[in-house]
């Protein structure tokens, strides 16, 4: 089973993908049945991606040689695309970890959509986008793995626009796939390069052309490629400048969010990035960009889920900062501690989402948190399984956030980066503020009598439960001290640095600061009367955090002046210069030519007649004095 | 089915369907629709089965049919397929059936109508199989009269009058076929010249245009270049596309934008790079200038339409600058992109053409701020139109988004910096259909289309047809690409001397 | 030269004959006299034929048979002729040529 | 008719031909026109004998005077009803079509007066029925057959076109 596994893993996105097809062809009109075949098709691809995984991670071989097998797509003389699965620890873990959180997340939504009119689109959709991420992260081939990424990108369209007769929901669905268009164009270009110079996409093939490449004669081009192929991670997995996508794409259904936007599409940019890390390794300066970007947005999206109001505006950002800390461990050189990260947030992030769809199931879609309070009264699952994961991404031991934050925070400080390490550190404890105060305001304090909350059915809160012991246990994988990840998952060699107490206490007292002042703002204090005044004091602070840096504002402004001016200026030039002088100028001209011309169209025989006349007068003429018998005007003679 | 003259059969199953009509009384609606739905029909399945009959190990040209005609110009009525013209001709087929269906609700005049169709199909399909300049003028000119008439008659009025469209549309392609008769004749006075036998079939003119003076090649080249890029609508002779379409009927706009467009590509491939590669080269520069002013300026002008077809028209003008780009990148990499391209874009222009003209005929209206929330009321419509939007908008897993990558991998490489401008038009792309769509099927539902009828039964087979086409050529593009590539590959190969060369600028 | 009449004068009354015919169909209003001029230089031609029958091939007859033929099918014509112009006629009620410049529609 | 008595007969019949047809020109009533056109027609016919082609003459006789010049008396007579007086006018481009003619005949006399005539001194046969018979019949069989079936078309066609209209549009 084991070996059938490994070497049909071509098994694992296809069989999402016929579950898609056999919805949108067959069973979309019964939606139980639907959901049952999107099911049965997730949790198939769990089971051989189970196996596969345990086949790669009980052969020790796989992490030095990939295991490549692959068929031609196309070809040309000159260029060759092949489609193939390459497992090796990562992709292996990849392909675990996203069919383990979807499957947990499809069966999460038949009841998170029970009733819905779009339910079986709903479960095709999500299908497609399961096979679409697997593939992605199974592919052997760059350009295989765009398809996918793009794909991907496609699922993220459908599903935020799902309630598409809501102009936010459909606005916001634009908005994602312009945004990430933009950044596929910077990726497209790195491949393109990437195949123009070495004349192949397939990962293995590059890696080791790469690691052979002269960097001398073509001084900065690796850089620029390098640096290309990044734009895309940075609008595919939310990075400062192009996250504004991210949060306005909670307008889709939640488990959307948990599935896509936070646990497994977004993260492909990381691990896009940890894929060709064999590029970044050789460009230092790409790798700075990488770290740079990534701690930049960590506390750049930190600082505004501070102000957030909706729940699920809130997570967004949190994405977003989390995604932040595995581009800063990408950066600092550590795939290890990155993926690691990818791995805990995945299950942490997957549960608070499902935990907030929960809750927005139960108070009927009513978002803003200063409107909840005492959930958990009457919603005991829902709210301890959140706690677990509020614990979880805040940093305290032994739950899954604590390890992977610890070790990027350790490998960030050992790479000597300093004033990253701050803002990481600083980012730590703003996670655990932010998310605290999430937690108080909704689930402790005092009861909305407004709210008439009731807990969710099971099939809701099985995942939940299970997302939560993921959460719970998820990091032990990883401790310092029994570091079995990091002998799989690495770049280069094997390293696991001694277990760093400092930082470790460290990260736990900022974590727990964060924690205590959140419950001295938000949950201690009744009325929030201090947490109201130091909104008002700082109230300019407050304002631009609320309002995320007036970033949105300002795409906005620049797309629907600059941009639609410019359109609106090439159009007035297409009609009125190309179209109006040239060529209604052309044909202008002609009919003044016709008019001329049209006064000796009198219409009347005898005049034609005339002119005739003197036609048949011009031949006879020509004729008689330069036609061929001229010479000897001599006619007749009889024989 | 050795000797049985399967491209003729293809050819005239159309022309025959029209004769058949024409027989037919003109009260009698569903009869004449089922019979030009017949004829395009056994052209669809002949050129299919054409498609993968041809042995593509073989290469060259196959299914000849050669018949002498007039001795004197060395015309000969020469058919045969290779794998350049075999991707057209399906196109042609593929878009003929499904436009059939696309007008299925014509109630004005059916029986003119689908005469008109049938020829227009057939004379289309003609210049895409001919092997002999002659013959594939004269296709070309029996393409114009059924387009003018199907647009003065059965056309719309918008922006601009369907008369003024059609009067456009057919100025246009005279003028420049006008310019190519020109180069057409000068270059067979020439050849017939030098090689002191009349031949008017392709290869014959390649063998004898080698002896022709490096000037003669680029002025012969600049005319058809001319010729060839006014009915690619290479920027800037493209302002007939957006007026054109829009005011063409649906199953005008489908063919014309599909295949009818393609003629040019075709042509500037198959003739004029074939027969005057040190034209071709000398020029190469300027057509991937042009290419890209094409698409960066039509698809920033889509972005300001409201009409949808204007926003596929200028779509369209912009998809053909890659086209351009491509050629002009001379190379093996770059023509197979051209080649699929078009294929490519038919497919999809024609789709995104039969939803538009669905929507149309339902809501009375392609202005967008007209409509909104159709998804909800017409989800199959919502179905046809994203997925032809997606393919515009070069989404991976349909079928354009290779041959575009193999655009860029070749002009990339050649022009370097030029091509990002090129490929920067993917974003502009993605706005505009992207904006097209959310504001047509999304949003919250109009109460006044609540009544209308998703398309259905007959309507649909557009749908299914190009749809399929349109995602089996993204899942699995080994099956455009091999056969295009073995039309490729000997054409370069034999021009690649010359353009080598030749490289006098 | 006076004397004897040669072909020449044969074909300079030919030529004058013409040309009044000629003057007749350009500048007469009258549809019929227009008709009836075509006649003129219908007759004159024949004076031509006839004449270069005789003084060049005067065993032929063929100039003879071609007058035949001019005068069958300027018979022809006239008769077709006053039938237009009488259709003509009943749809305008008018013959004068003046009117008819429908040719530039 | 020989030597001078021929050439008094042609200049009379020239003067009589071209004098008529000025007057069928120039006359301003139309009938008056016509009886000129017979005239002219006759005179023609005397030309044609001393042409020695006494056939034709007959024929031109025949066919000319009589025939067409009735015929053309009928169409006037049904449409021009009332007043003759004027009826047979100059248009607006008298002067350039009287230009034209003058450049016609200016042509054609500097064309008749250059060319050298290779003539016969052969006489034309006398039985001139018999031969232009024969050749009709055997030579010219077809252009024979041809005109006899563009008569009849043209019978047909006249009648056709020259039939009453009834009000409701159909002619029957």
């Amino acid at each position: 089973m084991v070996e059938f596994a490994m070497y049909h893993a071509w098994l694992v996105p296809l069989l999402p993908a016929l579950a898609f097809l056999a919805i949108v062809f067959l069973t979309r009109p019964w939606p139980m049945l639907s959901a049952l075949v999107a099911v049965a098709g997730i949790v198939g691809a769990f089971v051989v991606s189970a196996f596969a995984a345990y086949g790669v991670f009980t052969n020790p071989e796989f992490t030095e040689k990939p295991l490549v097998y692959a068929v031609r797509w196309f070809s040309m003389p000159g260029m060759q695309i092949d489609v193939g699965v390459q497992l090796d620890p990562v992709s292996a873990m990849m392909i675990f970890m996203v069919s383990m959180v979807a499957s947990l997340i499809f069966i999460y939504a038949i009841g998170y959509m029970k009733g819905d009119p779009g339910f079986s689109v709903f479960f095709s959709y999500v299908s497609l986008f399961a096979a679409s991420m697997l593939l992605l992260a199974i592919s052997s081939n760059l350009l295989e793995m765009f398809v996918a990424w793009e794909l991907v990108g496609l699922c993220s369209y459908l599903l935020i626009g799902f309630y598409s007769h809501k102009i936010s929901a459909r606005e916001a669905a634009k908005k994602a796939f312009i945004t990430c268009r933009i950044a596929d164009f910077g990726l497209l270009l790195g491949l393109l390069s990437l195949q123009i110079i070495f004349g192949t996409l397939n990962l293995v093939e590059l890696s080791e052309k790469i690691a052979h490449f002269e960097q001398y004669t073509t001084f900065g081009v690796l850089t620029l490629i390098a640096v290309l192929v990044f734009i895309g991670p940075i609008g595919k997995s939310g990075q400062f400048p192009l996250h504004v996508w991210l949060p306005d794409a909670m307008e889709g259904p939640t488990p959307v969010s948990a599935l896509i936007h936070a646990a497994t599409m977004v993260v492909a940019g990381v691990y896009l990035v940890a894929r060709t890390m064999f590029l970044f390794h050789e460009v230092p300066g790409a790798m700075e960009l990488v770290a740079i970007t990534g701690g930049f947005t960590a506390l750049f999206a930190a600082t505004i889920a501070v102000t957030q109001r909706e729940i699920k505006r809130i997570l967004a950002y949190s994405t977003v900062s989390q995604i932040g800390y595995m581009m800063l461990a990408l950066g600092v050189g550590s795939m290890t501690a990155s993926l690691f990260h990818m791995w805990t947030h995945a299950f942490f992030k997957a549960l608070m989402f499902l935990g907030a769809g929960s809750v927005l199931h139960a108070l009927h879609h009513k978002a803003d948190v200063w409107e909840m309070g005492g959930l958990i009264k009457k919603m005991p699952i829902t709210g301890w399984t959140f706690v677990i994961g509020g614990l979880a991404i805040a940093g305290i031991p032994p739950f899954a956030g604590f390890w992977s934050k610890d070790e990027i925070l350790a490998v960030t400080l050992d790479s000597g980066h300093y004033v990253l390490f701050v803002m990481a550190a600083f980012t730590a404890f703003l996670t655990a503020f932010y998310m605290w105060r999430l937690i108080f305001l909704t689930f402790f304090g005092e009861e909305n009598p407004e709210n008439h909350p009731h807990e969710s059915p099971p099939v809701m809160t099985l995942p939940l439960i299970g997302l939560a012991i993921l959460s719970a246990v998820g990091g032990l994988v990883g401790t310092p001290w029994a570091p079995l990840w990091s002998e799989w998952i690495f770049y280069g060699h094997p390293h696991h640095a001694e277990p760093n107490y400092w930082v470790m206490i460290g990260s736990i007292v900022l974590a727990a600061a964060g924690i205590y002042l959140a419950y001295q703002l938000y949950c201690a204090d009744k009325t929030k009367a201090r947490a109201k005044a130091l909104a008002e004091r700082y109230n300019h602070i407050y304002t631009i955090l609320y309002n995320k840096y007036y970033i949105d504002e300002i795409y906005l402004w620049f797309n629907h002046t600059i941009i639609d001016g410019a359109a609106r200026l090439f159009y007035l030039f297409d009609i009125y210069v190309v179209d109006g002088i040239i060529v209604n100028g052309l044909g202008a001209l002609t009919c003044l030519f016709g008019e001329g011309l049209r006064v000796s169209n009198t219409g009347r025989l005898q005049n034609y007649a005339l002119v005739f006349f003197l036609g048949v007068l011009a031949v006879v003429v020509l004729l008689a004095f330069t036609g061929p018998s001229s010479a000897s005007l001599t006619v007749g003679g009889v024989k | 089915m050795d000797g049985f003259p399967v491209l003729l059969t293809i050819l005239l199953a159309p022309v025959v369907a029209a004769v058949i009509m024409a027989f037919i009384p003109r009260e009698e609606h569903m009869l004449i629709k089922c019979i030009a739905a017949t004829g395009t029909f056994i052209s669809m399945a002949l050129s299919l089965y054409v498609y993968f009959a041809y042995d593509q190990s073989l290469g060259g040209l196959q299914f000849v049919q050669q018949i002498p005609w007039i001795k004197d110009l060395g015309v000969t009525f020469f058919l045969g397929v290779d794998g350049i013209s075999l991707p057209m001709l399906l196109l042609t087929n593929l878009i003929g059936f499904s436009a059939v269906f696309a007008s299925w609700n014509v109630n004005h005049r059916p029986r003119d109508f689908f005469i008109l169709l049938c020829l227009l199909i057939a004379g289309v399909m003609g210049t895409f199989v001919a092997q002999d300049l002659f013959i594939f003028l004269l296709f070309y000119e029996v393409v114009v009269i059924p387009i003018y008439i199907l647009v003065i008659i059965w056309g719309s009025t918008k922006r601009v009058t369907k008369e003024y469209a059609g009067m456009k549309l057919t100025i246009y392609l005279l003028i420049g076929s006008a310019f190519l008769l020109v180069g057409v004749i000068a270059l067979f006075m020439k050849t017939a010249a030098i090689s002191g036998v009349p031949d008017m079939s392709f290869t014959g003119l390649a063998r004898a245009a080698q002896g022709l003076s490096d000037f003669d090649q680029k002025w012969l080249f600049a005319l058809m270049l001319f010729g060839f890029g006014s009915l690619l609508s290479m920027w800037p002779f493209h302002s007939w596309s957006p007026d054109g379409y829009a005011g063409a009927p649906t199953a005008v706009s489908m063919i014309h934008a599909g295949v009818l467009k393609k003629i040019g590509g075709y042509g500037l491939i198959r003739i004029a790079l074939y027969v005057l590669p040190v034209g071709a080269k000398f020029w190469a520069p300027v057509i991937a200038v042009l290419g890209v002013c094409g698409v960066a300026y039509a698809a920033m002008a889509a972005l300001a339409q409201k009409d949808l077809k204007y926003i596929v028209g200028y779509s369209s003008v912009s998809h053909m600058g890659y086209v351009l780009l491509a050629v002009a990148s001379l190379n093996v990499i770059g023509l197979n992109g051209a080649v699929a391209n078009m294929f490519a874009h038919g497919i999809m222009a024609a789709l995104f053409f039969s939803t538009i003209g669905f929507i149309y005929e339902k809501t009375h209206t392609r202005w967008i701020p007209d409509l909104g929330g159709l998804a909800r009321q017409a989800p199959r419509l919502a179905v046809a139109f994203m997925l032809a939007a997606m393919a515009s908008l070069g989404l991976p897993g349909l079928v354009s988004f290779i041959p575009e990558f193999t655009i860029f991998v070749a002009s990339f490489k050649v022009y370097g910096g030029l091509a990002v401008v090129a490929i920067a038009g993917i974003i502009i792309t993605a706005l505009y259909a992207l904006r097209a769509g959310a504001n047509t099927l999304f949003g919250p539902p109009r109460p006044e289309y609540d009544s209308l009828r998703d398309i259905r039964g007959p309507e649909l087979v557009p749908l299914a047809v190009l749809g399929t086409v349109l995602v089996v050529g993204g899942i699995l593009p080994f099956l455009l690409f091999d056969m295009v590539n073995s039309g490729i590959v000997p054409l370069m190969a034999e021009i690649s001397g010359a353009l080598q060369l030749g490289g006098s600028f | 030269m006076v004397t004897t009449i040669s072909l020449t004068h044969y074909m300079v009354l030919s030529a004058l004959l013409f040309g009044i015919g000629l003057f007749g169909v350009l500048a007469k209003r009258n549809a019929i006299a227009v008709l009836i001029c075509i006649e003129l230089m219908l007759n004159a031609v024949n004076i031509n034929l006839v004449a270069i029958s005789k003084y060049i091939t005067p065993t032929l007859f063929t100039g003879q048979l071609f007058a035949i033929f001019v005068i069958t099918v300027a018979a022809a014509e006239v008769g077709v002729g006053l039938a237009i112009i009488i259709a003509i006629y009943r749809n305008r009620v008018s013959v004068n040529l003046d009117d008819f410049d429908w040719l530039k529609w | 008719m020989e030597g001078i008595w021929m050439t008094v007969a042609f200049y009379l019949l020239a003067a009589t031909i071209l004098g008529s047809a000025l007057l069928v020109v120039m006359l301003r009533n139309i009938v008056h026109s016509v009886l000129w056109l017979a005239v002219c027609f006759v005179a023609m016919a005397g030309l044609f004998l001393t042409l020695d082609a006494d056939f034709l003459a007959a024929v031109q006789v025949l066919v000319y005077a009589g025939a067409v010049c009735i015929m053309v008396v009928f169409g006037i007579m049904l449409i021009q009803r009332g007043d003759m007086g004027s009826t047979n006018l100059f248009n607006s481009q008298t002067k350039a079509a009287a230009g034209v003619v003058a450049l016609v005949l200016v042509v054609c006399g500097y064309l008749s007066a250059t060319t050298q005539w290779v003539g016969t001194a052969v006489a034309v046969p006398e039985q001139t029925v018999e031969n232009i018979a024969d050749i009709l019949l055997s030579k010219y069989v077809i252009p024979f057959e041809v005109a006899a079936l563009l008569l009849l078309v043209a019978l047909v066609g006249a009648i056709f076109l020259a039939k009453e209209v009834k009000a409701d549009g159909h002619n029957d």
